[in-house]
């Protein structure tokens, strides 16, 4: 692959990599920020659901242009942790949006619409042992 | 019949024998063959943890809605960052309900992950009777239009894909 | 160019992390912590790369992918946790 | 046999290998895989103290590594002595828990196996890592064991014991670490060698690390203010496993003399007997609170734990003593010490079995079968604790108390005189009530389990046995005191023609 | 660094040696993990603090020390068992004696005003 | 030599009772006799048979560095006492034939008493004083089996223990006292200590050797003040009482004084002492005999008395003192054997040992009145019989000496006193049992007993006449050996005569006598006189003693050992800041020589974390989630602190260490309370976070000191020695599996024994289920979220598919078996988490402990194949392959150890995680998923 040594693509390599680099931490940095300031729990989770992937992910890619620049091999192995990223951080987000709404955390005031699970009628399992914290409730024992 | 017991899962076995190459870091005859063997050895250690098969009718809309999805998160993503960096601006959140046409647990999860990755959208809560999903949006004003665009954009895509 | 790049970006990305940390540390619900938390480990994975780009060394790439599958499934547990008491069931 | 050394190691593993394939509780096949390999542990170790009764000590290097290098197990006569007492006491044990005791919970045996397992390499290591790894194996060994049958006192103590050993494996680490970091070996002998040349602004390092080993090696043994967790874990625990947690104090002691005599000998200098005087008055203490305590003792099991303790001390004492002499003494007094009080915990099982509800508290009782036997048994095993003659503790502590000179004996001689009579006073008030204050009417009380029969009467053999034979035991336990005070013997078998120097510096701290 | 460094060990050591202090067995249990954590960051140290020298062989021209590395290694790992055996031995004696005080004599029952806390 | 023939012999005989016994229980009494009376013989025949020799000794050593030996020796002294030991013994065998019922058992009565016979021969024969000693304390023990025969009786258990504590009391005093010896002259041979009295009494020990000795003499010997066991042990069983009690071992402190009298007599000390102790037990025990109601009370406070007696001759000290104390040893265990025997017989006969009950038993029993009225006479001292004459030389030692100086008067005056009052007391006993009317009827009607249950009495009785008769005849010789070993040979004149003329000695005896007659008929005004006193019995005092010493004892330890495990953790952590600190303060400088690094942000940020994730650990503990979400900051801000400083395994290992932590310490909290009370007080609270400081800046400042010294270590080597040695590029991953292997063998054992102990715990574990949150919420009924399910199944070939490569690449790269393991591990139990442990146990059809026994086995087995090659354990080996296509390959039996240690880890992971998943599964309603 005799292209890659030619200088241009040393210079361009490197401002590949430099540009994914502050790409990357910028919004990985943005959508922490975020998580700092926005008003609710459910705008909150929305930082990390993506924004941080994708830093995450811009920053890996940074760094494959590097190694591809000081090592001329391309480190594939890299794409793995974003592929990773890619498929657990919906999961963790909506397992978190379920906590959220299970423990009924309040939205934000201008948040349209109301869910079933931010009512106040029960919708948890029926107490099948009480609680042993609960004063004044007997203990059971799972035999 | 050999073929078949050996290679239930011919998809899978082709992506674990590519992630093998991908963790070696190198493509050698060795990395190949190897990964080849994992690729056939790990689904058939694994198959009992396996539910129903999910049968990809449409590989190449499989592709082509892969590569929409990668676009739209970056997409997503800077659209995101861009509402949050700007404190001066309220964002509409909302909570959506989602009527899904999708039956399958799996083509489910690939669109709920979907809709998370994608712009301003995460799916709270999948409903017990799996009958309809509920969406957290970041920043809306219609709330119909969310929805027709997520029906056209993937789910319908997934529905002619799996199902 | 890259060094600055660098430089920057390990700001950058410490900041988040220090973010991170003040809202694990102010909460103010469970879910929120948890949010912190597992940014955390996904902005470590940033920091390692960082590390590695610094160092120019490949050692810890499978330390970003082990914190990529290990911060997920220690979410998963607490939210497994929080929504159902008990883990494994 | 150029493996011999290890035997005492690998056999139980591979035992414990066997027994634990499957999980399922005592049947009649393990029981005799267990206690087969028990008595061949105990051939082993007979057939190791035979090759280094002459003097020898015996190196195996482990992955052919050279000394400060690889880990090496050391056989000396300590080591070997020791692991011949483990084994015995073992066989004691095995043989009385395959009389009921081992059915009570799951895996006895193979557990039993690896505590054996790491009780023998923590004997016979040559390397304080490494003793480190075996300290665990048979701590939490030990803390399965405990836990075996269940049942709430033993959770109860079971915790205290288990937190505080584990908050002693850290200290344990941290000691570990300042010792490799100021000295920069993990080989016993080589870091014996190198405190020899150790520069004087890393005296105090090693010094914190040596004193923080002690506490960790103190609290194992049951020194005076770490001792209190002891009690109550000993007498709750199965008796079979009582009676091998005899050997478990005993570790610490050892960890103390083999640390303490090899690295801070004579050749280390400023820090040379660094822990002589600490030794000294803890044991004095913990011997002197330990002979007020066996008289509180309510429960026949918590005053056999008492009389340990006592043993305890007094074996601290024998180490904090100067000259070799003592040395021989304190180890001949071991043996017995060790013997006895696992012999006496068996017993008190078998008391237990036979007073149904009131177990072996000291208190009126119905009249029970076997008392006679029992009370006989009874009778050896306190007198030999008491230290009265003609039995084994009479002449341990005469032959102690004999090589004090008058400063010491001056506090240790009545120290343990008093606390013989204390011994006497609470066993003769014991056994009385125990097996003479019952009502009438016909005995009650179960078969007496041959099993557990023949494993306490082999370990109460030993205080007969021990007397008989004193010449010789007493010859090898003096031989053993000068060789252990002969370090450069051992520096040279370990290390062989290695100096110890490395060359260059291998850490850049910059 | 190296003052930095030992102040760090030194303040989770003392954060672990306080919660082992306490009375119920979870945050013992707790402090003890975090003592381990302390212990094996001190025990690390041993070897010094090396930059860009990972023990691998023809990577950099200086290396760490790699024995207390390894060392380490094994102290997680037995840390791993020791913390795991004490946690359900916490579990084992609030099931047998109903309370998780460690010296099972407290009740298990909270100060009703500190619910709302 | 054959000297240890005779302990041995009786020895022997211990067994004998109990096999004869199956022979009847007249056989069995015959039978028993037999080893003593051997031994008698042999001792005669010795003796007889001995020419010229002073003293035959024989000694073979035993525990040449404590210097015991077995050595024996046959001397006057040892003869004179083993006459009375084994004949005496005989007559004890043939009366307890008779004396113990039915009901008792007889074999294990002669074996205790043959038992105590033996260990008495070996304190006479005897030529090692730690032998001595040791036959000394076996008197003790045997005699509290003796006394305690009756057990359930409480005085005789009490009794027992009160005997046996006080003697054996002073046996360990006295053992002090041999050690003192020891150390003054070197050796414990009795024959050198016996020639070294001038080293002794010159050496500044000397007077802490005599009261030593003493103590163990007069605790023996029942001396005033410890004479208050032996009247309680007069609970005994009469022959007993009338062996020991009279005869034997009572006199072994005598014996002693006796034996040593070579060495320590001859200082003032020593006869200030001795004799003053004497004369005032002499008094006092006369004087309780003089109350005493019951029959063998008066003997055992008379036995008391005469004891004081022989032991004021003793202080004494000149020869003829000596004579007269050996031979009133003598009279004495003839009179009040007899006695003995004779108020067992009364007691027998009529149920009843209260004199105030018995009386005009002479009528019934005459024969027994005769003699037991002989032998009081003779207690009494009056003439003709033995008695008399040996009280007579007593009385003559005490009108001469001139020990006190001007208070010497003080001797004979007590002298005279004891005198008067044993005539008193003998008086009584006689004319109250027998002669008196009786005021009531005895329990039973008493007649008399049987011949040979008489026979010893009478044997006993006539030699008190005899020797009374004719003092000179058979004791004289036997006598004379004795004094001449006592006074280390030299021979003095003497004579025993019953009529020495008119003398002070003999005015004094008629006075006594007289006064003693008079005493007796003011019986009745003395007992009024005594009544004023409170009453003390000893044996009250001494129970109260105990008692109280026990309670104080008690009160200590349950202060000490009070169960509270923060007590105990605090001490531990004292003591371990001390031994830092002690260590810390000998440093001159905590800086080293080493320059420090420069500091950079990214390293202050994660000490800025670390700090804060442990100090809220630690402040939050109470709100126990949000603390281990705490604890979780800093396992992964440690792992990142292990890759920043160059330890990418550890970092690895860390992070997956702490995630299953992390799991782990979820799943039982789930069953704990998931707040901690508020109950550590202020005080409490500063008081450990003081502590806890110490610690930390402690270790902090190790930590420092060492950061900042260069080391020399041995690293270079494992360097060095990776590739060639150990065949692998990763050093910390070759000095784990190859240089330190056996470290890591030991290592998956104890996380193999983690999963076996665990599920020992979860046994039959019942617990508390919580139904809601912490804050009261039901929990949510979405047990097996869908998008988890699938997720997790996608991620398990993965998490397999990289745990492979992980563990591959191990020993060139980071990686290896145990962060493989992990993985593995952590993937099934995300799927455990996402399915539930129904689902995942069906599929997973094999258990995990085999697994794990497994992955040790083959650690070992690889371990145990270099010694086919005869290599040691573990050593390692590995080659290259070239294979077509795929390249060169490297193979190491390491890989293979790695795999073992890849299967522990997985086995024990999961049998520990699910096992724990287990608990609950069966019981918990499945309302939404059936």
């Amino acid at each position: 692959m005799a292209w890659l040594d030619k200088a241009w693509v040393d210079t361009a390599l490197e401002t590949l990599t430099a540009f994914f680099l502050i790409a990357g931490a910028l919004i990985t940095f943005i959508s922490s920020f975020g998580m700092v300031h926005l008003r609710d729990f459910y705008l909150r989770m929305h930082g990390p659901a993506k924004a941080t992937t994708l830093g995450v992910g811009l920053i890996l890619v940074a760094c494959m242009f590097y190694f591809l620049l000081i090592e001329r091999t391309f480190h594939i192995q890299l794409l793995l942790v974003t592929i990773f990223l890619l498929i657990t951080a919906p999961i963790s987000a909506h397992l978190l949006a379920k906590v959220a709404l299970h423990q009924k955390l309040p939205s934000d005031i201008s948040t349209t619409g109301a869910p079933s699970e931010l009512r106040e009628e029960d919708v948890g399992q029926e107490p099948d042992t009480p609680h042993p914290e609960d004063p004044g409730s007997g203990q059971r024992h799972s035999p | 019949m050999l073929i078949k017991r050996c290679l239930p899962r011919p998809i899978l076995s082709s992506i674990l024998t590519m992630v093998w190459i991908m963790l070696s870091d190198i493509i050698t005859y060795g990395s190949v063959i190897m990964g080849i063997i994992l690729g056939i050895a790990i689904p058939l250690m694994t198959q009992r943890f396996w539910d129903a098969q999910p049968v990809v009718k449409k590989p190449l809309l499989l592709l082509r809605f892969t590569l929409r999805v990668m676009l739209d998160i970056l997409v997503a993503n800077l659209e995101v960052a861009w509402l949050i960096s700007r404190p001066w601006r309220r964002p509409r959140p909302a909570f959506i309900e989602y009527p899904l046409t999708l039956k399958r647990d799996f083509s489910i999860t690939l669109l709920a992950s979907t809709i998370s990755l994608t712009p301003g959208t995460i799916s709270a809560n999948l409903r017990l009777d799996g009958r309809s999903l509920l969406i957290h949006v970041l920043d809306t004003d219609d709330e119909q239009a969310i929805i027709d665009e997520i029906y056209n954009r993937y789910e319908r895509p997934l529905m002619e894909i799996y199902e | 160019m890259i060094g600055i790049a660098l430089w920057i970006s390990f700001f950058l990305v410490a900041m988040a992390i220090i973010l991170n940390a003040y809202r694990l540390l102010v909460g103010p619900s469970l879910p929120d912590r948890i949010i912190a938390l597992d940014t955390m480990y996904v902005n470590s994975i940033a920091l390692i790369i960082l590390y590695t780009i610094w160092l120019s060394t490949r050692v810890y790439f499978e330390g970003a992918l082990l914190i990529a599958m290990l911060g997920f499934i220690s979410t998963v547990a607490v939210c497994k946790y929080l929504l159902r008491g008990d883990i494994i069931e | 046999m150029q493996h011999l050394p290890i035997f005492p190691v690998l056999l139980p593993l591979l035992v414990a290998i066997i027994l634990l394939r499957k999980r399922e509780g005592a049947d009649p096949v393990r029981r005799t895989i267990s206690i087969t390999a028990t008595a061949l542990l105990v051939a082993i170790a007979f057939w190791l103290v035979s090759q280094v009764a002459d003097g020898e000590t015996l190196v195996y290097r482990l992955g052919n590594w050279q000394a400060p290098y690889g880990i090496v197990l050391v056989a000396d006569r300590l080591s070997a002595m020791m692991v011949l007492l483990t084994a015995l006491l073992a066989l004691g044990s095995v043989i009385h828990a395959s009389g009921g005791e081992d059915n009570q919970g799951s895996n006895f045996h193979g557990l039993f196996h690896l505590q054996l397992m790491g009780i023998n390499g923590a004997f016979l290591t040559g390397d304080l890592f490494n003793l480190f790894v075996f300290f665990e194996v048979l701590l939490l060994a030990s803390y399965a064991l405990l836990m075996h049958g269940g049942g709430k006192a033993r959770v109860q103590s079971g915790l205290h014991y288990v937190v505080l050993n584990l908050a002693g494996s850290s200290l344990f680490l941290i000691a570990l670490g300042v010792l490799y970091g100021s000295i920069g070996t993990l080989n016993m002998a080589d870091m014996a060698e190198r405190v020899s040349q150790l520069p004087a602004d890393r005296q105090g390092l090693v010094r914190a690390g040596a004193l923080l080993l002690l506490v960790v090696f103190g609290l194992k043994a049951a020194i005076l203010p770490l001792y209190f967790w002891l009690p109550r874990a000993y007498s709750s625990a199965p008796a079979p496993i009582a009676a091998l947690f005899a050997i478990m104090t005993k570790v610490g002691i050892y960890a103390i003399f083999r640390v303490f005599t090899l690295i801070f000998g004579e050749q280390a200098g400023g820090l040379a007997h660094l822990a002589q005087p600490w030794l000294w008055w803890g044991g004095l203490a913990t011997l002197g609170m330990a002979t007020l305590a066996v008289l509180s003792a309510r429960d026949l099991r918590m005053q056999i734990s008492y009389f340990m303790l006592i043993s305890i001390g007094t074996l601290l004492c024998g180490l904090g003593m100067e000259g070799t002499a003592s040395r021989g003494a304190m180890l001949f007094y071991m043996l017995h010490t060790t013997l006895i009080n696992g012999g006496l915990f068996l017993l008190a099982d078998m008391i237990a079995d036979q007073r149904g509800k009131v177990g072996t508290r000291i208190v009126r009782s119905k009249k029970f079968k076997y008392a006679t036997l029992l009370s006989a048994l009874y009778m050896i095993g306190a007198v030999s604790s008491a230290g009265l003659p003609p039995l084994s503790g009479a002449l341990a502590k005469a032959w102690l108390m004999s090589t004090a000179t008058l400063s010491e004996g001056l506090w240790l001689w009545p120290l343990l005189l008093l606390s013989g009579l204390a011994g006497v006073v609470a066993a003769s008030r014991a056994g009385s009530t125990i097996f003479w204050r019952h009502g009438n009417g016909d005995p009650a009380g179960e078969r007496l389990s041959r099993g557990k029969l023949v494993g306490t009467v082999v370990l109460l053999s030993a205080a007969p046995l021990l007397v008989i034979l004193a010449g010789p035991i007493g010859g090898y336990t003096q031989a053993t005191a000068e060789q252990i005070t002969d370090t450069v013997q051992y520096r040279s078998a370990v290390l062989g023609n290695v100096t110890s120097d490395t060359s260059g510096a291998s850490v850049d701290a910059d | 660094m190296e003052a930095l460094y030992a102040i760090t060990t030194g303040i989770l050591t003392a954060s672990g040696i306080y919660l082992t202090l306490r009375g119920r067995t979870f945050p013992v249990v707790v402090g003890l993990t975090l003592l381990s954590y302390a212990v094996n960051l001190f025990l690390f140290s041993m070897g010094g603090l090396t930059t860009h020298g990972a023990a691998l062989v023809g990577t950099t021209e200086h290396y760490a020390d790699p024995l207390p590395q390894a060392l380490v290694l094994t102290a997680i790992v037995i840390g791993f068992a020791m913390t795991a055996f004490a946690i359900i031995l916490a579990m084992r004696s609030r099931g047998d004696l109903g309370s998780d005080s460690v010296d099972g004599n407290r009740t298990d029952r909270e100060d009703p005003r500190e619910n709302k806390a | 030599m054959t000297l240890p023939w005779i302990p041995l012999l009786t020895f022997l005989g211990v067994f004998v009772p109990a096999l004869a016994i199956r022979g009847g229980r007249t056989v069995c009494a015959l039978a028993t006799a037999v080893a003593p009376a051997i031994a008698l013989g042999l001792v005669l025949f010795f003796y007889l048979g001995h020419d010229g020799e002073e003293v035959m000794r024989t000694s073979f050593q035993w525990l040449p560095s404590l210097g015991l030996e077995v050595a024996f020796r046959l001397d006057g002294l040892s003869l004179l006492f083993l006459l009375l030991i084994l004949g005496i013994g005989l007559l004890i065998i043939l009366y307890t034939r008779y004396y113990l019922s039915e009901k008792d058992s007889m074999s294990r009565f002669y074996a205790f008493l043959i038992l105590f016979m033996t260990s008495m021969v070996g304190i006479v024969m005897s030529d090692n004083l730690l032998l001595m000693w040791g036959f000394w304390e076996l008197t003790s023990i045997s005699s509290f089996l003796l006394i305690s025969f009756w057990s359930h009786e409480t005085t005789a258990r009490k009794g027992a223990r009160m005997a046996m504590t006080v003697t054996g009391a002073g046996g360990l005093a006295l053992l002090a006292g041999i050690m003192l010896i020891g150390k003054v002259t070197g050796t414990y041979d009795i024959g050198t200590v016996l020639e070294s009295h001038d080293l002794i009494t010159a050496s500044p020990l000397y007077p802490a050797i005599v009261v030593l000795v003493l103590l163990g003499a007069f605790t023996k010997s029942a001396q005033f003040p410890f004479h208050f066991w032996l009247p309680h042990a007069m609970a005994a069983p009469t022959p007993v009482s009338a062996y020991l009690h009279s005869a034997t071992m009572v006199k072994a402190g005598i014996f002693l004084m006796l034996r040593l009298h070579p060495a320590l007599s001859g200082t003032e000390l020593w006869t200030v002492i001795v004799t003053l102790t004497g004369l005032v037990t002499l008094v006092y025990g006369a004087w309780f005999a003089f109350l005493k109601t019951d029959l063998k009370g008066i003997l055992a406070f008379s036995t008391i008395s005469h004891l004081g007696l022989i032991t004021s001759l003793l202080g004494l000290g000149n020869s003829q003192a000596l004579i007269a104390a050996l031979f009133h040893i003598i009279n004495h265990a003839l009179f009040k054997a007899s006695l003995f025997m004779a108020a067992g017989i009364v007691d027998h006969e009529t149920g009843s040992r209260d004199v105030r009950k018995l009386g005009g038993l002479y009528r019934l029993m005459p024969i027994t009145t005769a003699l037991t009225c002989i032998a009081t006479i003779s207690m009494a001292g009056v003439p003709p019989l033995n008695g008399f004459i040996s009280k007579e030389m007593f009385f003559t030692e005490a009108l001469a000496s001139q020990q006190f100086g001007g208070l010497s008067w003080i001797v004979p005056l007590l002298a005279g006193l004891g005198g008067l009052l044993s005539v008193a007391y003998s008086l009584r006993l006689a004319y109250a049992t027998f002669f008196r009317r009786p005021r009531q009827e005895p329990p039973k009607t008493p007649h008399e007993p049987p011949w040979p249950m008489r026979f010893p009495i009478e044997l006993l009785v006539v030699l008190c006449i005899i020797v009374g008769l004719v003092p000179t005849l058979p004791q004289t010789p036997i006598l004379e050996d004795a004094v001449r070993v006592t006074m280390s040979g030299e021979m003095p004149e003497f004579h025993l005569a019953l009529w020495h003329g008119i003398n002070p000695a003999l005015l004094l005896s008629m006075a006594v006598i007289a006064a003693g007659i008079v005493l007796h008929l003011l019986h009745r005004h003395m007992m009024r006189f005594n009544r004023q006193f409170r009453p003390q019995d000893a044996r009250y005092i001494f129970e109260a003693f105990v008692q109280r010493l026990v309670g104080l004892c008690q009160r200590l330890t349950d202060r000490l050992e009070n169960g509270s495990l923060q007590r105990y953790m605090f001490l531990l952590m004292a003591v371990s800041v001390l031994a830092m600190a002690l260590g810390l303060a000998d440093l001159d400088t905590l800086t080293g020589n080493l320059g420090q690094q420069p500091l950079d942000p990214i390293v202050a940020m994660g000490a800025a974390l670390l700090i804060m994730g442990g100090v809220l650990t630690a402040a939050l503990h109470r709100y126990r989630l949000i603390s281990l979400l705490m604890l979780s900051v800093v396992g992964l801000v440690v792992s990142l602190t292990f890759a920043r400083f160059s330890a990418p395994d550890l970092a690895l290992t860390q992070l997956s260490v702490e995630v299953v932590t992390m799991i782990l310490l979820m799943l039982a909290l789930f069953f704990l309370p998931q707040k901690t009370p508020k109950e550590s007080g202020g005080a409490r609270v500063v008081r450990d976070v003081l502590i806890a400081t110490g610690f930390g800046g402690a270790v902090a400042s190790l930590n420092f000191a060492v950061l900042t010294r260069d080391l020399d270590s041995i690293s270079e080597f494992f360097i060095r020695q990776s590739v060639p040695g150990g065949g692998g590029h990763n050093v910390v991953n070759v000095i784990l599996v190859d240089f330190r292997g056996f470290d890591t063998l030991g290592e998956i054992t104890v996380l193999a024994i983690a999963g076996l102990a665990i599920f020992k715990l979860l046994n039959r574990l019942r617990l508390f289920m919580p139904a809601t949150d912490m804050e009261g919420r039901l929990w949510s009924d979405d047990r097996h979220p869908t998008l988890l399910m699938v997720v997790s199944q996608t991620l398990l070939p993965l998490a397999l598919l990289v745990s492979f490569f992980i563990f591959l690449r191990g020993h060139n790269q980071p990686g290896g078996g145990f962060i493989a393991g992990l993985i593995t591990a952590v993937a099934l139990i995300l799927l455990y988490m996402s399915r539930g442990v129904e689902w995942a146990q069906q599929r997973l059809d094999f258990q995990f402990q085999p697994i794990a026994i497994a992955g040790v086995a083959l650690s070992t087995f690889t371990g145990l194949c270099s010694w086919l090659f005869g290599y040691p354990f573990l050593t390692s080996t590995f080659d290259h392959f070239h294979l077509p296509l795929i390249g060169d390959i490297e193979l190491a039996s390491a890989l293979i150890f790695d795999g073992g240690i890849y299967l522990a880890v997985v086995g024990a992971t999961l049998m520990i995680l699910a096992n724990l998943g287990k608990l609950t599964t069966a019981h918990r309603p499945n309302k939404d998923n059936p």
